[in-house]
């Protein structure tokens, strides 16, 4: 279980983030919207500890991810705005580099096998400066079967998607949910989120403003206590 | 005061003193800056509510 | 994991050759310019080489310094590494590495240029050049690639890191240009162990602060 | 909040920097004694040491607020140091401007290649580099985070760079060393009485630019204030 207490975060003396508090159970998919500037992001990098933030606490099971080693780390997986890869490094080797940075070694043929099923060509060697938005979304989706996670954090996962990349996202997200495993989605796309999440809560102004359960409005406070 | 010299002495205590005055006059003047604009922030602030 | 990350380095540069092209070329270019402007003669020149040489060294070095730090802002695979289960010094440590790596691959196609286009006669002890130039590579590297990291994220960065780095490095550039000097000249070690030990002390104490702090410099 | 100066304590602090101002001009022109060959350019040093001596002790004041600021993470570590790395730059520049003023009629030429001079120099270069970075950067908290790590590792090279530059201008090292015990009582009170005021000067000053860059950060935060 994530938990968020009380983030705050200012950028400059302009409040990101005011008393930011949130909590997604074990196996629950978390909807995060909220229009342009609202903290979404903000919010997402500060767990994952690129982004610092000015107060508050985050932990996972328990365990303190702000003040702590790299290893508290490792159970969370971040996909960010932007794809996160080396532009003059291929797909493969891409995703082989990320692999090792979280301890792992896997063989070129899994690499290959997580390549086709986001409809990547395993074959391609060329550098992915020359990949366009859709194709390296769809490459940082197979991050997701790459790395072992327990969380998963997905900022924008739609952007740069053509119509089938949306429906194969769709898809690993359905799975997901069947697997009862742990995300946390950021979109301004509030149809599409509602219709996958258990949980929409809405950020705005870098407050929490209203949540839903299945397009039931209820207050926030009154969901910490079931998650 | 006829010591060799003088004007030498007289420029470094000038740069020193003129140097710290400007200094002061202008955190001075960005204090008095800064004063009048929490008032007015306060006094519309107390007309929202 | 520092391994992962130093290779990671060399495969890029290895792919793009943009870092050491860039280095090499610009370093050849101002050796050609310091031939140009002085036209040397192996006399004359034994006094000022030392100097020109680690002028270039520094300026070339500034070239790899940004471009490892900027390379990780263009599809932000920074964020990436900082959200992987990685120790931010071990990062330190590997753009530390990296950049020395760098270095020392671009002075061993420059300098050989650098004794024959200003005419220099090659010093007779080779062993300690060596070891002089690795450790102040290693003082370069260290210095840089936390002030690379202090200013990414900085506006007019490319700017920022020369005005940063020049005055922090003085205390290593004099060392590094008096001991070439005392090893070209075939002094003793004895006459100028004090700079050795300069160079030591530099490369000791960057190294520290950055191994300490850099996870304060790395987030955003 | 209400003006620096409105609170009693500074108003009888800068009345007494003021007066003790005068006072050490006074002693400074008229008490201490002439040196036969510098004359009145002697006495300069009253307020070029000094200078230097703040000068290091701003930094030495940036350095502890970085590394407070680090780990307490307080706004108010980064207004100290700020202030400090301002003080500490501008009584630099005092000690660049000086230092030449007096080198001029002595040594004959302005500037030399003179260790302690050099170091100076280089300090100022790197805060100029510090102070550049902070205005380029956002006024962020990683603005904060970095500036308190160039302030910590630009006082850690302080001593390298001294004595990189004491070798290797071994030839120029012609700054007056002079034992301040050795000196006759009018020499020695005058400089100490300068040191003291220029040091509270310090103390008033920093407190007074810590207060205004509190005031600042209240204003600039109820700017955003919903």
């Amino acid at each position: 279980m994530l938990s968020i207490k009380n983030i705050n975060k200012q950028f400059g003396h302009r409040p990101v983030l005011r008393d930011v508090s949130l909590e997604i159970g074990d196996g629950e998919l978390l909807g995060l919207v909220g229009p342009n500037g609202s903290g979404k992001s903000t919010l997402l990098r500060i767990v994952v500890r690129v982004v610092s933030c000015d107060g508050g606490s985050i932990s996972w099971n328990g365990n303190s991810i702000l003040n702590a080693g790299a290893d508290q780390r490792r159970p969370l997986l971040y996909l960010g705005h932007e794809p996160g890869f080396y532009p003059p490094l291929s797909a493969a080797e891409n995703l082989l580099l990320i692999a090792k940075l979280y301890g792992l070694e896997p063989s070129p043929a899994d690499v290959e096998k997580n390549l086709s099923e986001v409809g990547l060509d395993p074959a391609r060697s060329g550098p992915i400066r020359e990949f366009s938005r859709g194709m390296l979304q769809r490459l940082a989706l197979a991050k997701t079967l790459t790395i072992p996670w327990e969380l998963l954090l997905l900022d924008e996962p739609t952007t740069g998607l053509d119509k089938q990349g949306k429906s194969m996202l769709s898809q690993l997200i359905e799975t997901w949910r069947k697997d009862d495993r742990s995300l946390l989605l950021v979109s301004h796309d509030e149809e599409w989120l509602s219709s996958h999440c258990d949980r929409m809560v809405q950020l705005s102004n870098g407050r929490i403003q209203r949540s839903e359960v299945d397009g039931e409005k209820s207050v926030q406070t009154e969901l910490v206590g079931e998650a | 005061m006829m010591y060799k010299y003088f004007g030498f002495f007289l420029a470094a205590f000038l740069v020193i003193s003129v140097a710290i005055c400007s200094w002061i006059y202008v955190i001075y003047q960005q204090e008095k800056e800064l004063l009048t604009e929490l008032k007015r922030l306060n006094t519309s602030k107390s007309e929202v509510e | 994991m520092l391994a992962v990350l130093v290779r990671k380095d060399l495969l890029i540069e290895f792919r793009s050759r943009e870092i050491l092209i860039s280095m090499i070329t610009f370093g050849a270019a101002i050796t050609l310019l310091y031939a140009f402007s002085f036209r040397p003669s192996p006399e004359s020149m034994l006094t000022f080489a030392p100097g020109l040489m680690w002028m270039v060294f520094l300026f070339v070095s500034v070239l790899a310094l940004h471009r490892s730090h900027s390379l990780e802002k263009e599809f932000d695979a920074f964020s990436m590494i900082l959200s992987a289960p990685v120790e931010r010094s071990v990062l330190f440590i590997s753009k530390y590495l990296s950049g020395f790596i760098f270095l020392v691959v671009a002075q061993m196609v420059l300098l050989p240029l650098f004794f024959l286009f200003l005419q220099l006669p090659l010093p007779a002890n080779l062993a300690q050049m060596v070891a002089v130039f690795l450790l102040v590579d290693l003082g370069i590297s260290a210095a840089g690639s936390l002030l690379s990291g202090i200013v990414m994220r900085v506006r007019v960065n490319e700017m920022l890191l020369p005005l940063m780095l020049f005055p922090m490095v003085t205390p290593l550039l004099i060392s590094a240009v008096k001991s070439t000097a005392s090893i070209m000249d075939s002094q003793p070690f004895n006459q100028w162990k004090l700079w050795f030990q300069l160079i030591l002390s530099f490369v000791i104490v960057f190294s520290l602060i950055g191994y300490l702090i850099y996870d304060y410099v790395s987030e955003e | 909040m209400e003006s620096f100066h409105s609170r009693q304590s500074s108003k009888v602090m800068a009345g007494i920097l003021a007066v003790f101002w005068v006072v050490v001009l006074y002693l400074v022109l008229n008490v201490t004694r002439i040196d036969p060959d510098q004359q009145m350019a002697q006495k300069i040093f009253y307020y070029h040491v000094p200078s230097a001596w703040v000068a290091g002790l701003g930094y030495l004041v940036v350095m502890f607020a970085g590394v407070l600021y680090l780990t307490k993470k307080d706004e108010k570590w980064d207004h100290l140091g700020l202030a400090a790395a301002e003080l500490g730059t501008l009584f630099c520049a005092l000690v660049l401007i000086t230092g030449p003023i007096w080198a001029k009629p002595i040594w004959g030429a302005p500037w030399s290649w003179e260790p302690r001079l050099t170091t100076v120099l280089i300090m100022f270069l790197i805060y100029i580099g510090y102070f550049m970075v902070r205005n380029f950067g956002d006024e962020g908290e990683r603005t904060r985070r970095i500036s308190a790590v160039l302030g910590i590792a630009a006082f850690f090279n302080v001593p390298i760079i001294y004595v990189s530059v004491k070798f290797w201008a071994a030839d120029a090292q012609l700054h007056p060393q002079p034992a301040m015990s050795q000196q006759s009582p009018d020499v020695f009170w005058t400089f100490m009485l300068s040191l003291l005021v220029f040091t509270l000067l310090f103390v008033h000053l920093l407190r007074f630019r810590v207060h205004i860059l509190k005031l600042r950060s209240i204003v600039l935060g109820m700017r955003y204030d919903v």
